[in-house]
């Protein structure tokens, strides 16, 4: 059977909801949320169907499909320089991430019973992103990846600025000038990559700046690098490139922050380790240094700011800011173990925060606060509540037997073979997290109950869904890691080399 | 020269220009006889009927040789039929916008000239495309002017319309003289006004005086006609003739006008400059040595362009400064000089067309329905129209230069051209920085459009010319961001501009 | 012994049936955890006796593959794991049948023995990891038990903060066992005991390191078994229920420090400076501890001051290098402190109080749980013929023979206060009149009664495993088949330091009996001798109070500093740049002042411009 | 060079044509300004007449002085405004905009100051006007058709811009 | 044989441009500065039919080329006058830097 075209049904498949929500009365709520929800399936049957049969044991490279798509008036150079293909591929990393985001946006769509208004608007850009999203880990050259980057920028836009909270347009603006800037820088450098090599597919960029004659000189690998640095810092974010973000985790509405901090960042740090490592290897290590201190940073900074927020949403933004620290620091370890730290923390990143903030936004929807101080003493009301939001924060502050806790291991291991003495630094952030969070988490939950928590519910029904789903796979992760590494080795195998590691 | 020597020219190339000049004589004779109660958009609908003729002409002659007359006094080369396909397009939809455009202080006598003058504004904008004589292409350039004077001010009952008219005419003559001025001396130097003639003289220039001559010229000429491209310097007449002239007439401006503009610079700066030399034979052309001024002009046009719309308050003040800053990015791709300037231009124009005449589709509706044009006019239009919002937003999304539109691909050309050879990385930096920038406005708009609430719920009706216009320009917008190759194959295949540029 | 896995796993399995189904069971889920827990017991016992006979056996698979590492996880079955397995299924069980009688009408029983469960497991996980990867992993898990335990009562304040404080003060500990963990691991490219050991024996680690990483990994122990500094967390702890006190902060989780040490011993031993370390905090907290004793009033305070010095004693002697020493103190520690501290409970359970000063005279109407209580005190206090007394006997040997005088008088004194304020305790809660109010004060029932009598037995005959005279069998087996340890295996001091430690404790009975007893001395000429040094006890020498304003203070400190920052630099340099740009808009759109000619002025100055840099700088007139 | 009558007649013209200027810029009247300007135009045609070239000055003549000034008087006429003709535009942009005039001016002076190719012997004098027309008939045919068109442009513009409608007559 | 140099005319040419630049851009009332472009125009004729005499390759295209801009200038002199007057009807004002009724 030929496969070639599963992974373009698999990421153009919300189209099909939204045509169908097109034809729809906009006025009939439950039916719609229905629709969107379903639109989601495909995807996520497709993307587990995928991972299946890679654990059947055949090749992922099935998948790939390259077709004829633009070309470019070229410089000096013949075709089929200067043609940008349409050509998506999975390789194990990528299948990861596709999975991750079929499921969170799957677990969102649910999430998006809270949507008050223009449900049909809503799930229509909503599935745009899931498509834009999709694409951009399937990608694979650099102009694809960034028309897909960009894809995903409109709709969030939209996203946060007319389903958000009180603050969301100011919200809204700051998320598309740092995300324009940042995809600007990215813009830049892959057109210089362009129009220096004639092509942006990654694997044959790959092998063109190998090769010592390539047409792009050291120093300039060096400036793109850092550009790539900016572009992908303003995503991830790295200090001082952070502050959109606490504004978006604030705003924006439960589904699309889960999908946010869930996916979109993972979009940074996917872009780092896909482009930075792997294209210019040599530059990734005089710098990775540098690297490991922003890495620390952002773990520090993030982490002591948690410490005094009040409001448990920015507890999260600043934990997010923290975590991925963390995925910089694995980074810079540049060997198997930080790498492999690093893209699991990406996932299991991605789902923790889709569940606390899936959390988050059932309490706000009971209790039309997410202030620490209003929910103290909440574990009364709802304990069930209660107990899966200790959970996940366990799970955050990388508690052993859930994912947190591989991710945070590995990748502090690889760095404890590099720089000890940073990673030690660094380790100061694994007891500031356990402490703010611990400190949100028993401040909302514990002690003394500040307000009746009559007529409010427990968990329940559908809502239980993404809550039990996503937890059981943090668990999975956590107990039986082997999911994620074994897809990984082969990835591994290509970018180690290219690091001499 | 006898009769037999005209004649024996193949005229035939001109045909387009023929059809043009013959309705816009044929429509001044019907205005002239019809009866006054009568209306005119029957006049309006030959003049696109005409317009199409022309396009279908020049479309036919693509793919021949270059056709030179009287020592290109007239030539058709690939270049000016890409360009003329253009200036025809864009014309005609125009037009569509013309004829659904409500006559209002005292046009409403003057529908007929209000169409023919467009005609007659064409068919100046042609002769530039597709002239090889500076003293043709300044007599197109005049004709051009001269009837967009006419049509800026036709609503001569409106104080803004008159006054934009008078603005529009005094810079222009400045702009007019200025440029003269430096063509006098181009003149001087070679003794010819041909430009192949000139080029060909200045191609052995050594003496450094003669040199220096050259080089103000070629500021004169570009700043002179840095006017009819609305780029720094010559740029601050744009917002208020914008503003002030009939919606149509703007749009005409802000495509057709500018078209035409970076034809004749495209057609000046490299024929002559190009080929000029600063040292003798051999040497680097004056063209490269003034790079770094077009730079300057470049970047200032995108900057200012695009910093001042944000305190834009009149949408069609705030197109005035997008027009411009979209100017600027047009001459990066000139700054470039790289082998796929032409197509980055053609396409870039092209890509722009679209979304721009699209945009004042829109705006054209709104502001008869309200009366003003102030931005928050849009407020609720999600509300109000859904169909014209979301167009209006797709071709914000393509001016803003978002994948999936034309808008990106002309500009990922634009950087194409920018990054190969000897990179320009401030510049593109520069354009980079200001497309940001610019998001602010547009989404200024699309803010208006889609959060704000509509202080009123009536809906819009939509004229069935302006629908054309919209659905061709949402469709050329879209379509030209997912296949872009359709455009470059036409190029690739029917017109080699390069080669028969030069010759 | 194949199926050793089994062990942890019936806690786990109590663990998830209670949290599906436990609200339906109700009390009914106390049978499901006893049952459990009672399997693994068997089973425990079964891979004890099994030990006796056959080798050591090891299985693992592997968890993670790493590049080339491939990360294993499985169990191991050594002496010291089935020694262990067999301490804790057998408290864990005892305490899940006593708090059937204790947690009764509790509404959120399930939750308590789901907890429990989730405890046993991770507890039993622990002591039979194979490699220090798995022990950190069962290690934090253990951590999470207890802080859920501790939390039990989530609506009491104190609970909340003292759930707090002991996660996040063991948590700084684990963060040292971490470090260590990942240098050891680069050092020896292994997490297998084995591996690591063999690679230190075969000098493949260089002395500082081991050093470094032995203390890195100690400052872990310390941090669980509340070794001074990191022990405060250790007395708040007795917020939670008391059965979980006696399970988790008396006879497992603390011990899981020593236990820890003792099953790395010969990576310590490789160091002296490490065993010293070890040796010296050892020492000091047990004395430290144990003066902070004397003055406590709260009964569960005391025996937690108790339990911190007593896991002092442990590891002292093993840094003095008594290997069998500390694990047997160990052992016979967990069985009477268990037995103190559910003795304790028991009381409580009668009284409703805490507070000692409103006891009294309770003898007589506790029938059993007072010569119960009896019991754990005089074995605690080291009295002859009790557990105890062997253990003791067998640290201080340790520490005399390990040439540390200075740590030996120590001990000696710590024995000292312990039998005192243990004895101090008995009295004041037992004898003389009852204070306070004790209305109908009744004996607890059978479900509670019965741990306790066992634990009780335990605790008299435990010691008799390894003594001076009847053999020193569980010495020679600890040790037997690993001549690394041979060396530091059992003991035998001079005799005088037997007859001394008796005395000493004698005379700790004594002043005890004089003071609260007899109140033949009146009961303030401690305090009143040296009244600042009472009040210093018993505010525990203000250590609390000193973090508070220490690190507390600092990380906070940080925090706004940085918060400071975040507002005016991050976002001040954002602000700066936008404000730029629009400043630049307003300017030019300034400009459009509508007058034609400025427009036409601004065009031809530009040319002109243009027109003069040309003429300067590119101009061809040469 | 030689003081001859032909430098006497440049300098004598250049001078009026240049007074004629500085007087535009400094009267006060606007129709003294449209007279003085008269004498500058007057003043190229001369100058034309120099540069041997007859028909040109002759159409100068015509158009400028002429046609030209005499709709600018008839637009004077039709228009009524204050003599008072300083206008109060900014002191610095005047400032400004002489010393940009001042910086071309130089700029462009250093490109022509002693730009003298040597002289080659014209036949422009010799029956000009022929030869323009021959020129404009059969070399420049198509622009010249163009102006034509230009023209008409002007004339129907100008009329439908400045024509006094029917109703606003009735009005006043 | 002639003892006027080119750059004689050329010169005056450059006055004439600047003078007429000067008015354009500064004089108050609109038909002077519509007069100021015309001399600009005029400027330019006198360099083109200098050339035509004294340039590079004389020819007599400069003549013609200054015959095209004389009509040019004619036809934009008739056009801005007849938009002056239109805007006069409405205003009632010649004054130029009265027309400021669009700006931002």
């Amino acid at each position: 059977m030929n496969l070639h075209a599963i992974l373009s049904i698999l990421v153009f498949s919300p189209l099909l909801g939204i045509a169908v929500l097109a034809f729809m009365p906009k006025n009939q709520e439950k039916s719609i949320k229905i629709v969107g929800f379903l639109a989601t399936l495909p995807a996520l049957l497709i993307s587990l169907a995928a991972y299946a049969h890679y654990l059947a044991g055949k090749h992922l490279s099935d998948f790939s499909v390259s077709v004829e798509w633009i070309h470019f008036r070229g410089m000096n150079v013949e075709a089929p320089y200067f043609a940008v293909n349409y050509e998506l591929a999975l390789s194990g990393f990528q299948l990861l991430l596709v999975v991750l985001t079929a499921v969170v946006a799957t677990l969102a769509s649910i999430a998006a019973r809270y949507v008050k208004k223009e449900w049909k608007g809503f799930f229509m850009l909503f599935l745009l992103l899931e498509v834009g999203m999709l694409g951009v880990f399937t990608a694979e050259n650099l102009i694809l990846f960034f028309i897909f980057f960009e894809v995903t920028l409109i709709p969030t836009f939209f996203l946060i600025g007319k389903w958000g909270y009180f603050e969301k347009e100011k919200a809204a603006y700051s998320f598309l000038i740092y995300n324009g800037l940042g995809s600007a820088v990215l813009l830049i450098v892959i057109m210089i990559l362009f129009a220096k090599t004639g092509t942006t597919n990654i694997n044959i960029l790959k092998d063109i700046l190998a090769d010592p004659s390539a047409p792009v000189s050291g120093d300039l690998k060096l400036g793109l690098l850092i550009a790539l640095l900016v572009a992908f810092g303003v995503k991830l974010p790295i200090f001082p490139l952070h502050s959109w973000m606490l504004r978006v985790h604030v705003q924006a509405p439960p589904p699309v922050v889960m999908i946010h901090s869930g996916i979109l960042l993972k979009i940074g740090a996917y872009g780092l380790i896909r482009f930075g490592m792997g294209l210019f290897p040599e530059q990734f290590d005089t710098l990775a240094t540098l690297i490991a201190v922003l890495g620390v940073i952002n773990l520090l900074y993030g982490a002591f700011l948690a410490f005094i927020q009040t409001d448990f949403k920015m507890v999260l933004a600043y934990s997010s800011i923290s975590h991925m620290g963390i995925v910089l620091i694995g980074l810079a370890a540049m060997n198997e173990a930080g790498v492999q730290g690093a893209i699991f923390q990406v996932i299991s990143h991605g789902l923790i925060s889709a569940l606390l903030f899936f959390l988050v936004g059932v309490l706000y929807e009971r209790t039309d606060t997410s202030l620490i101080g209003n929910l103290g003493g909440m574990a009364k009301g709802m304990p069930v509540a209660a107990g899966f939001l200790l959970a996940g924060a366990m799970a955050s502050l990388g508690l052993p037997g859930m994912s947190g806790f591989v991710s945070e291991f590995m990748a502090f291991l690889g760095l404890f073979k590099e720089m000890p003495w940073l990673a030690a630094v660094g380790t100061i952030g694994i007891i500031m997290t356990a402490a703010y969070l611990l400190r949100a988490v028993l401040g909302m939950t514990f002690g003394k109950s500040h307000r009746e928590f009559t007529g409010v519910v427990d968990l329940k029904g559908v809502e239980f869904v993404p809550v039990v789903v996503l937890m059981l796979l943090i668990v999975l992760i956590g107990v039986y890691p082997s999911v994620l590494s074994s897809p990984l080795q082969a990835t591994l195998e290509t970018i180690m080399p290219g690091l001499g590691g | 020269m006898s009769f037999e020597t005209l004649s024996q020219f193949n005229w035939s190339v001109m045909t387009p220009e023929f059809i043009i000049l013959g309705v816009a004589a044929l429509l001044t004779l019907l205005d002239l006889f019809m009866p006054k109660g009568q209306d005119r958009r029957i006049l309006g609908w030959i003049g696109i009927a005409a317009i199409a003729a022309a396009m279908v002409s020049v479309a036919s002659l693509a793919g021949g040789a270059v056709v030179s007359i009287l020592d290109d006094t007239f030539r058709l080369d690939s270049f000016a039929i890409a360009f003329k396909l253009l200036l025809l397009g864009g014309a005609g939809l125009v037009m569509f916008l013309a004829v659904s455009y409500e006559a209002k202080d005292g046009m409403e006598e003057y529908r007929g000239e209000f169409y023919y003058l467009f005609l007659t504004a064409l068919l100046g904008a042609m002769f530039m495309a597709s002239s090889g004589d500076l003293i043709t292409l300044f007599i197109g350039l005049e004709l051009l002017s001269v009837s967009s004077y006419i049509l800026a001010g036709i609503r001569k009952h409106n104080l803004k319309s008159n006054e934009s008219a008078m603005k529009y005419v005094i810079n222009g003559g400045i702009s007019t003289a200025i440029t003269l001025f430096g063509m006098s001396y181009v003149y001087g130097l070679t003794g010819s006004t041909n430009l192949l003639a000139i080029a060909h003289s200045l191609s052995g220039l050594t003496d450094g005086q003669h040199v220096y001559l050259l080089g103000l010229s070629f500021l004169m000429i570009f700043v002179g006609l840095a006017f009819k491209l609305a780029a720094a310097p010559f740029h601050m007449w744009a917002p208020d003739v914008y503003q002030g002239a009939p919606t149509p007439v703007t749009a005409f401006l802000s495509v057709v006008s500018k078209t035409a503009g970076f034809v004749i610079v495209i057609r000046i700066l490299l024929t002559v400059f190009g080929a000029a030399t600063t040292k003798g034979p051999g040497s680097m052309p004056i063209l490269l040595d003034m790079q770094d001024y077009i730079a300057f002009i470049a970047g200032a046009t995108m900057i200012i362009g695009n910093v001042v719309a944000l305190k834009q308050s009149n949408i069609k003040r705030m197109f005035a400064y997008s027009s411009i800053a979209h100017a600027g990015y047009i001459l990066v791709a000139l700054t470039s000089l790289s082998s796929n300037m032409f197509y980055s231009i053609w396409f870039y124009l092209l890509a722009y067309l679209f979304m721009n005449l699209g945009a004042f589709a829109v705006i054209q509706i709104v502001t008869e329905k309200t009366g003003s044009a102030k931005i928050t006019d849009f407020a609720g239009l999600y509300r109000r129209s859904p169909g014209l919002a979301v167009v209006l937003g797709i071709l914000l999304i393509s001016l803003a230069g978002f994948p999936g539109t034309a808008g990106f691909i002309g500009k990922l050309n634009i950087f194409i051209g920018a990054f190969a050879g000897n990179p320009h990385y401030v510049l593109a930096s520069i354009m980079i920085a200001t497309t940001v920038v610019s998001y602010f406005y547009y989404f200024g708009v699309m803010t208006q459009i889609f959060f704000r609430p509509a202080e009123s719920e009536d809906k819009f009706k939509i004229p069935a010319s302006i629908l054309v216009v919209l659905i061709v320009a949402v469709v050329g917008s879209v379509l030209f961001g997912i296949m872009p190759n359709i455009a470059l194959d036409f190029m690739n295949n029917n017109l080699d501009i390069l080669a028969d540029f030069f010759s | 012994m194949e199926n050793a896995w089994l062990i942890p796993l019936f806690p786990l399995i109590s663990f998830l049936i209670l949290l599906l189904f436990g609200k339906r069971l109700k009390e009914a889920s106390a049978y499901v955890g006893i049952l459990l827990t009672l399997a693994s017991l068997i089973y425990s016992i079964l891979v004890l006796f099994e030990r006796f006979s056959e080798p050591t056996y090891v299985t693992k698979f592997d968890w993670l593959t790493i590049g080339d590492f491939h990360l294993t996880a499985g169990f191991e079955v050594n002496q010291l794991n089935a020694l262990m397995l067999f301490i804790v299924s057998l408290v864990s069980f005892l305490v899940h049948t006593y708090s059937k009688g204790y947690m009764h009408g509790d509404e959120r029983f399930h939750v308590f023995y789901a907890y429990l469960g989730l405890f046993t497991f991770a507890m039993l996980g622990l002591v039979i990891s194979p490699n220090l990867l798995q022990t950190y992993i069962f290690w934090e898990l253990v951590g999470v038990g207890s802080f859920l335990l501790i939390g039990f009562y989530f609506y009491k304040e104190e609970a909340k903060a003292a759930a707090k404080k002991a996660f996040i003060m063991t948590r700084i500990g684990d963060v040292g066992l971490f470090i260590g963990m990942a240098l050891l691991f680069w050092q020896t490219k292994s997490f297998e005991y084995s591996d690591i050991f063999a690679a230190v024996d075969a000098g493949q680690v260089s002395g500082t390191m081991i050093t470094l990483t032995a203390i890195l990994i100690f400052i872990g122990a310390v941090g669980k078994s509340g070794q001074f500094p990191l022990h405060t967390w250790l007395p708040d702890a007795m917020e939670g229920p008391t059965p979980v006190s006696a399970l988790i902060h008396a006879a497992t989780m603390v011990a899981a420090g020593v236990y820890l040490v003792a099953s790395l011993f010969p990576l310590f031993s490789a160091s002296h400076t490490a065993l010293m370390t070890v040796a010296v905090i050892g020492g000091f907290t047990a004395i430290f501890a144990a003066s902070i004793g004397l003055v406590q009033t709260d009964i569960k305070r005391v025996l937690a001051y108790s339990t911190v010095s007593q896991l002092g004693y442990m590891m002292l002697a093993l840094g003095s290098a008594g290997y069998v020493a500390g694990v047997f103190h160990l052992m016979t520690h967990a069985f009477f402190k268990a037995l103190l501290f559910l003795a304790a409970g028991s009381v409580i359970h009668a009284v409703h109080t805490q507070d000692i000063e409103e006891m009294g005279g309770l003898w007589k109407k506790l029938k059993l749980t007072g010569p119960l209580f009896l019991i754990g005190t005089l074995a605690i206090s080291g009295v002859p013929l009790l557990s105890g007394f062997f253990s003791k006997d067998e640290i201080l040997a340790a520490a005399w023979e390990g040439g540390h005088p200075v740590l030996f008088v120590l001990a000696l004194v710590a024995a000292f206060f312990t039998a005192f304020y243990m004895f101090r305790l008995f009295f004041m809660v037992f004898t003389g009149e009852a204070r306070g109010n004790q209305k109908h004060v009744h004996e607890s029932p059978s479900v509670m009664t019965f741990p306790m009598i066992i634990l009780g037995v335990l605790a008299v005959v435990a010691g008799y495993v390894n003594t001076p005279w009847f053999g020193t069998f569980l010495g020679d087996w600890l040790v037997d088949g690993n001549e690394a340890l041979a060396a530091h295996g059992h003991h035998e001091g001079p005799v005088w330091i037997m007859i001394l430690a008796t005395v000493v404790s004698l005379l700790g009975i004594y002043l005890a009996w004089l003071i609260y007893g007899k109140r033949s001395v009146s009961r303030n000429w401690l305090s009143g001798s040296g009244d600042m040094m009472h009040t210093v006890l018993l505010n525990k020498y203000y250590v609390d109070e000193f973090y508070q304003l220490t690190i507390v203070v600092i990380t906070k400190g940080i925090s706004y500093f940085l918060r400071f920052i975040d507002t005016f630099l991050v976002e001040g340099i954002v602000k700066g740049i936008t404000g730029f740009v629009q400043g630049l808009g307003a300017t030019g759109s300034k400009m459009q002042s509508g007058q034609v000619q400025t427009y036409g002025a601004v065009a031809f100055i530009g040319l002109a411009l243009l027109a003069v840099i040309y003429a300067l700088t590119g101009g061809y007139l040469r | 060079m030689t003081f001859s009558g032909e430098f006497l007649a440049f300098m004598g013209l250049a001078l009026v044509a240049i007074i004629g200027g500085v007087l535009l810029l400094n009267l006060t009247r606007v129709v003294h300004m449209v007279v003085a300007l008269i004498f500058t135009f007057v003043a190229i045609a001369g100058i034309y007449v120099l540069l041997s070239a007859e028909f040109v000055a002759a159409v100068q003549i015509l158009i400028y002085s002429g046609a030209i000034t005499i709709i600018m008087l008839f637009g004077i006429m039709l228009t009524r405004h204050n003599d008072e003709s300083e206008s109060k535009a900014g002191k610095w942009r005047k400032f400004l905009l002489f010393l940009g005039v001042l910086g071309f001016a130089f700029a462009v002076y250093l490109g022509i100051y002693n730009f003298d190719i040597d002289q080659v012997p014209t036949t422009l004098h010799e029956n000009n006007t022929m030869q323009i027309g021959q020129a404009l008939y059969s070399k420049h045919i198509i622009p010249f058709e163009l102006v034509s068109v230009l023209l008409l442009v002007a004339l129907v513009g100008s009329i439908v811009l400045a024509k006094k409608e029917d109703k606003e007559a009735d009005k006043e | 044989m002639s003892s006027v140099p080119a750059s004689a005319f050329l010169a005056l040419a450059l006055i004439l441009f600047c003078i007429g630049l000067y008015g354009a851009l500064t004089k108050r009332n609109t038909v002077i500065v519509l007069i100021s472009i015309e001399l600009m125009l005029n400027a330019v004729n006198i360099n083109l039919v200098t050339f035509s005499k004294y340039g590079m390759a004389p020819s007599i295209t400069g003549q013609i080329f200054a015959l095209f801009a004389i009509s040019v200038a004619a036809a934009e002199a008739a056009v801005g006058l007849a938009i002056l007057i239109a805007l006069y009807r409405t205003k009632k004002t010649v004054n130029i830097d009265e027309m400021d009724t669009m700006k931002n």
